[in-house]
């Protein structure tokens, strides 16, 4: 039997009367890489922020590792070991390309306001440590030469890359991508199914929002469809690919 | 880097503690007076005077001020100077902010003044008695509060030219003995004006068996005063005393007139501005305040020893700038006035102008200055005229 | 305790004085928050906007000899040009606007303004006739202007036409289409930047009519905007930012506050008892007393 | 801080040093005293402004806070300087907790209100509370510091003591900035939710930030306090907040050396203006202390429309550009040759 990292359980969120996300259940096994398809305002984006906590749910619940974590601000829940990115590209524009990996490290750094000031030993040896372990996930992306660059000149790929890396820095256990290869041409895509499927390689499980079906189809393990903010089927690839409510839904009545 | 920073904060006190060492500014300054005093031609007299010229709440007392000092220093200056000596008047505004006031004290140390006229507000002179009664430079402040002069023992330099707020009190207060009122409510404004005078209020009120039934305040920036007047009113006052020297102060009587209350209202001589009562339009009628005569210099009789002055004042005054004169410009010149006195007698030594002018007596007008080592201000409760406002205008009140 | 004649006369008084008070903050909330909703900026010029309309009627009226209602209008119409212009030449040539720098470009304009009024109309205070008698009558004991009914009369007029103007007409809808979503309004053709334009000048008009309204009472000079504006804000946010009834409930509130504070309490801290107010209100029910939570999680910085 | 930091930092020593070389006036030198304190909490402000992104219209209320514990400990009770300047940090801590906490929670202009309220609360108690404050009358005699035996008495000396503390108020903020906070502080003004999503507690740094910012202002205050040796509630109003935030902006809100650029530049401001009044008078322009605020305003407008980063970021494009155009030269020159 494979554990469960991430269940949800009657997942509800509503706008004002407009219903997002309905009774929505579902699970993520650890290890995997699960894909969440359907059409644009199907509630998809809105699971990732009631996922990592910038939407608190109406009802049901969101369990991880199997201990609620409804209530949570993003902060506490990236402490659990979520990390996420996002569809309109996140980076922190006004610092360095190493720099941005550098932050992805607070979790894994303590220095606190005052320490920061005047800057003792200890905090100049974790100071070191932030650099080095940033310099890894660096090249682990293949970004090594850019990293004095101002990550707001990057391209729009290499930027993704980076806001990967800097999730991966925090050392999370549940990435959670949201659109990483919208607006990317093909070889950046390609690019970046690598990356996922080497994230994968190395424990971390992966729940990914993406349009670019053949991206999907070649990378998941299980792919879910949502539609009106419910699931209508969920499987591995080959099955979602034949499921009629699939096509209907994609297609239209 | 912690290195680094216990380098820098070590050389930033070692640079304090050699450039205090040095030490040489006295002896240059010194030097500076013996090349002045080699000097053939009669040097300038250089005073510093500064105002509220600018500001919130107080443009009405600097304007007056720093007009009155323009005027008569080109008046002296016409007339030959002192004693052949040009008269030199560095003008500073304050804005009635008191760090500006210090600073302003400072330039003018800086640059070796023989004596300082002004500030304006009572808040200002406090702020600046300590710079200068370092620097041993005498200043002629031009604010009311009594305070500012007393200790003398601790306030060598400090002079001021405005009639002391006691007596203004005491004034009233012996009015309201004479027409039997005791009770009165009093409102105050909340700048160093009005809380001084708030302050006297209290204390005289047992000597004159003066019973305070409301005791209430106005910020600067307020627009309606009916709460307090109506605090007042259920008060049973008989009468009100109203007490500041910003243009919050006309809607008093607005708002006495809007509430009918036909109690009379006394002011301070805060209200030394034919402006102000022109804000309070036809409310201000019977207003009654102690003021200098100079607003009522066409009424006092011929042979009134300061008529002279005062008139020549006014006119010269109304004359040169097109409006009203107000006891604030007359206190600016009072307080010019006795720096020239000092200047003619002793020439600009500050120690001696100092010594000069505590036994200056002479009529200004503010009053007759009787200066004194223990008076610095040298005005008693005779300095002042009942005042009141008949058609927009003041005039002396019938000697009871 | 027994409440007598006296008791009820005064409670009246420092009614009315409240509302007097309130109305003027009322009209300055309802000011930021049509800027506000459009821009989701607070203006701190508002108060500028004020002054000006008291200073114009007075230029206007005291000195040129414009009959009342000439003048009312002229003086709206000037201030309402200076809101445009304001847009037109600073929010609007922004290129990167960030709320924290429009905030402090409101700032720099409230400055500048403030110059500009010192220069033009000098330091002194200045009074303004009554627009009718200022002979007060009495109503159970308390003494009311006809001036105060004049204020709360227009304050109604006011807050009438302008749920009129936002429910019924077609700019007014479009201006609150653009509050609630920008990017939907702007597809769906209306013209953003032109509704923000709209909400300068209505915004500075309703200012200028709160500066003519009040001058006759409290005798307006150039430095008196600060104090406007802050209290102005403070009722926006009680009221519920962006709500501009709640605004007109929460500024009248507030007035009645500081009217009681200063007759029951103490008039040294009557300023810093309705400031209190706005802190409780602030802290306990940040949305405003008058504002759903959900309406005050849509803005943010 | 990286290497620019300290270039900079070496230089604004080194015309620090200079400056009461040049000035023999006490006057001048006393001019650059009180720039240091609105330096001062101006660095601390810019952290909050620039790098938390929140508003704050109350920093001279904490000003105010450092003065008058100082003011009053001393004069009434005889106690040191150091230990009571310690109290009014102590005491701001407190009250920006209190106000901060529940204000910053909260997003969007919440603080600005909060601080705003706060600020005007405290000004009219420091009028009102006569018998604490003085009142408008204001508390006099306060003494002087003294700094292990030496008597801080003179412009001099208390301008070399100030800008040291600004040098070290300056140091603690360019070393935080640069440290693991700073970076969780400059992600949250890049985009919060990117900061929250990786951990970092924007809240709580935003709170931290604003108290360490208002301990920077009450410091500035205690110094204001002893320099002077006189306070009234004057300086602390709502207005000094607002020029606070004004000089920040002034100088560029994104950066600390912008902060120390717009605090020293309008500081001297209103000197230069009465400086140069004689040379308005030879363009036929005769220029009186009342335009000051119309000045204020139009280079602040000037400065927030045409540079946004402010004077420093102005300064730094200005450099880069020149630096171009020589490498371009140089290029050139290479290759024609």
């Amino acid at each position: 039997m494979v554990e469960t990292i991430l269940e949800y359980q009657e997942l509800q969120k509503n706008f004002g009367g407009v219903v997002a996300v309905n009774k929505l259940n579902m699970t993520v096994d650890i290890g995997s890489i699960t894909s969440i398809i359907g059409p644009n305002g199907a509630g998809k984006t809105t699971i990732f922020n009631l996922t990592t906590g910038f939407l608190s749910p109406t009802a049901g619940n969101i369990k991880f590792f199997g201990n609620s974590i409804n209530q949570l601000k993003p902060h506490n829940i990236a402490s659990l070991g979520i990390a996420r990115t996002f569809q309109n590209v996140q980076v922190f524009d006004n610092m360095s390309v190493l720099e941005n990996i550098m932050v992805g490290r607070h979790l894994r750094s303590k220095s606190g306001i005052l320490s920061s000031t005047i800057i003792p030993p200890f905090l100049r040896k974790e100071e070191k440590h932030i650099k080095r372990e940033a310099e890894k996930w660096l090249e682990f992306i293949g970004m090594a030469d850019d990293s004095q660059i101002s990550a707001g000149s990057l391209p729009l790929g290499k930027q993704r890359m980076l806001e990967i890396a800097r999730a991966l820095a925090m050392e999370p256990k549940l990435i959670l991508f949201d659109e990483p290869a919208s607006g990317l041409n093909a070889r950046e895509t390609l690019a970046i199914g690598e990356l996922i499927g080497k994230i994968k390689e190395s424990g971390v499980t992966v729940v990914l929002v993406e349009h670019d079906m053949e991206l999907i189809m070649d990378i998941s393990d299980i792919v879910a469809v949502i539609n009106f903010g419910t699931r209508i089927a969920m499987g591995t690839p080959a099955e979602i690919q034949i499921n009629e409510d699939v096509i209907t839904a994609y297609l239209g009545d | 880097m912690k290195k680094n920073l216990v380098i820098i904060i070590l050389a930033a006190f070692c640079m304090v503690f050699v450039s205090c060492s040095k030490k040489e500014e006295p002896v240059k300054e010194e030097v500076k007076q013996e090349e002045v005093k080699k000097e053939e031609v009669k040097k300038d007299y250089v005073v510093g005077a500064f105002f509220a010229i600018t500001g919130k709440f107080a443009s009405l007392l600097g304007e007056p001020e720093r007009n009155t000092v323009e005027m008569m220093v080109k008046q002296v200056n016409e007339a030959g100077g002192i004693n052949g000596h040009k008269l030199v008047v560095h003008m500073e505004d304050t804005q009635g902010d008191n760090s500006r006031a210090v600073k302003a004290a400072k330039k003018f140390i800086g640059m070796g003044v023989c004596a300082i006229v002004g500030p304006s507000r009572s808040g200002s002179s406090m702020a600046v008695i300590p710079v200068v009664q370092k620097a041993k430079i005498p200043l002629i402040s031009c604010a009311a509060a009594e305070s500012i002069v007393v200790p003398v023992a601790e306030r060598k330099y400090i002079f001021k030219t405005p009639q002391k707020d006691s007596d203004a009190v005491r004034k009233i207060y012996g009015r309201l003995n004479k027409k039997g009122v005791t009770d009165v409510g009093i409102i105050t404004g909340t700048t160093g004006f009005g809380n001084a005078g708030r302050g006297q209020l209290k204390t005289l009120a047992g000597e004159y068996k003066i019973n305070i039934v409301a005791d209430e305040t106005y910020s600067p920036a307020d627009t309606d005063m009916t709460a307090q007047l109506v605090k007042i009113k259920n008060a049973g006052a008989k009468a009100v005393i109203n007490w500041s020297i910003v243009p919050a102060q006309s809607i008093v009587p607005k708002n006495m007139k809007q509430l009918k209350m036909d109690i009379p209202l006394y002011q301070s001589h805060g209200f030394g501005n034919i402006k102000y009562a022109k804000l309070a339009g036809d409310a201000a009628e019977g207003i009654m305040f102690p003021g200098g005569r100079l607003l009522v210099a066409k009424q006092l009789i011929h042979h009134h020893p300061q008529r002279p002055l005062l008139m020549k004042y006014k006119e010269d005054y109304e004359s040169t700038y097109n409006e009203d004169a107000s006891t604030f410009g007359g206190h600016a010149y009072d307080a010019l006035l006795i720096v020239i006195n000092a200047l003619k007698a002793v020439g600009d030594d500050p120690e001696k102008i100092r010594d000069h002018i505590e036994t200056q007596n002479f009529f200004g007008t503010g009053g007759n200055f009787k200066f004194t080592p223990e008076d610095h201000n040298g005005l008693n409760t005779r300095a002042f005229d009942m005042i009141t406002v008949s058609f927009g205008e003041f005039k002396i009140l019938g000697e009871w | 305790m027994e409440i007598t004649n006296q008791d009820f006369s005064n409670l009246l008084q420092y009614i009315f004085m409240g509302i007097q008070r309130g109305s003027i903050y009322a009209l300055a909330a309802m000011g930021f928050n049509i800027i506000y909703n459009s821009t989701g900026v607070i203006n701190f010029a508002q108060g500028e906007f004020v002054v000006y309309g008291g200073l114009m009627m007075v230029s206007l009226t005291m000195t040129m000899n414009l009959p009342v209602p000439v003048a009312f209008f002229f003086t709206v119409l000037f201030v309402m040009l200076i809101g445009i212009l304001m847009e037109r030449l600073t929010i609007n040539t922004v290129k990167s606007p960030t709320v924290l720098r429009l905030v402090i470009i409101t700032i720099g304009v409230s400055i500048f303004l403030e110059g500009i009024a010192m220069v033009s109309w000098g330091k002194n205070s200045h009074v303004l006739r009554h627009f009718s008698s200022s002979e007060t009558f009495e109503v159970f004991g308390a003494m009311i202007l006809p001036q105060t009914l004049w204020i709360i009369g227009i304050l109604v007029f006011i807050a009438l036409g302008f749920i009129l103007f936002f429910n019924y007409t077609m700019t007014g809808k479009c201006m609150r289409a653009c509050s609630i979503n920008r990017d939907a309004a702007r597809l769906v053709g209306i013209n953003d930047r032109k509704m923000v334009m709209i909400s300068f000048a209505l915004s500075a008009g309703i200012g200028a009519i709160a500066g003519i309204i009040i001058t006759p009472i409290i005798q307006m000079d150039y430095g008196r905007g600060t104090m406007l504006a802050i209290k102005g804000f403070g009722a926006a946010v009680v009221g519920g930012l962006g709500n501009s009834v709640g605004a007109i409930f929460a500024g009248i509130l507030i007035g009645i506050i500081e009217a009681f504070g200063a007759g029951y309490i103490s008039s040294h801290y009557m300023d810093a008892i309705a400031l209190f107010f706005m802190l409780i209100v602030l802290f306990v029910k940040p949305s405003g007393i008058f504002g759903s939570s959900e309406a005050s999680k849509l803005k943010e910085f | 801080m990286v290497i620019r930091d300290y270039i900079f930092l070496g230089i604004f020593l080194l015309v620090m040093a200079c400056v009461p070389l040049l000035l023999k006036n006490d006057y001048y030198i006393s001019i650059f005293v009180f720039a240091s304190f609105n330096c001062l909490a101006c660095i601390g402000l810019s952290l909050l402004l620039g790098y938390a992104g929140q508003i704050s219209l109350g920093h001279a209320a904490f000003i105010g806070i450092g003065a008058y514990t100082s003011g009053y400990l001393t004069t009434q009770f005889a106690w040191s300087p150091w230990i009571t300047m310690f109290i009014g940090v102590v005491i701001s801590i407190i009250i920006a907790i209190a106000v901060g906490v529940p204000s910053l929670k909260l997003r969007g202009h919440y603080l600005a209100m909060a601080t705003l309220g706060f600020g005007a609360i405290l000004y009219i108690v420091a009028v009102a509370a006569v018998d604490i404050t003085g009142g408008p009358a204001g508390l006099n005699n306060i003494p002087p510091l003294n700094l292990f035996g030496l008597i801080l008495d003179s412009d001099k000396k208390f301008f070399f003591f100030s800008w040291s503390v600004v040098v070290i108020g300056l140091l603690f903020a360019l070393n935080l900035i640069n440290s693991r906070v700073g970076r969780g502080l400059r992600a949250l003004h890049g985009s919060e939710d990117a900061a929250n999503s990786i951990g970092i507690n924007t809240s709580s740094y935003k709170i931290q930030i604003f108290i360490f910012s208002a301990v920077f202002s009450s410091i500035a205050g205690s110094l204001y306090a002893h320099y002077v040796t006189y306070i009234d509630p004057g300086p602390f109003g709502i207005m000094h907040s607002v020029l606070l935030m004004t000089m920040v902006a002034v100088g560029g809100m994104h950066k600390i050396w912008g902060a120390v650029i717009g605090s020293l530049l309008l500081s001297l401001l209103p000197e230069f203006l009465s400086f140069s009044t004689g040379y308005f008078k030879t363009f036929g322009i005769e220029y009186k202390p009342d335009y000051d605020t119309l000045v204020y305003g139009i280079i602040l407008l000037s400065i927030m429309l045409f540079l946004p980063e402010g004077l420093y970021g102005g300064f730094s494009s200005a450099f880069r550009a020149v630096k171009n155009i020589v490498k371009r030269n140089g290029k050139k020159a290479k290759s024609s040759s």
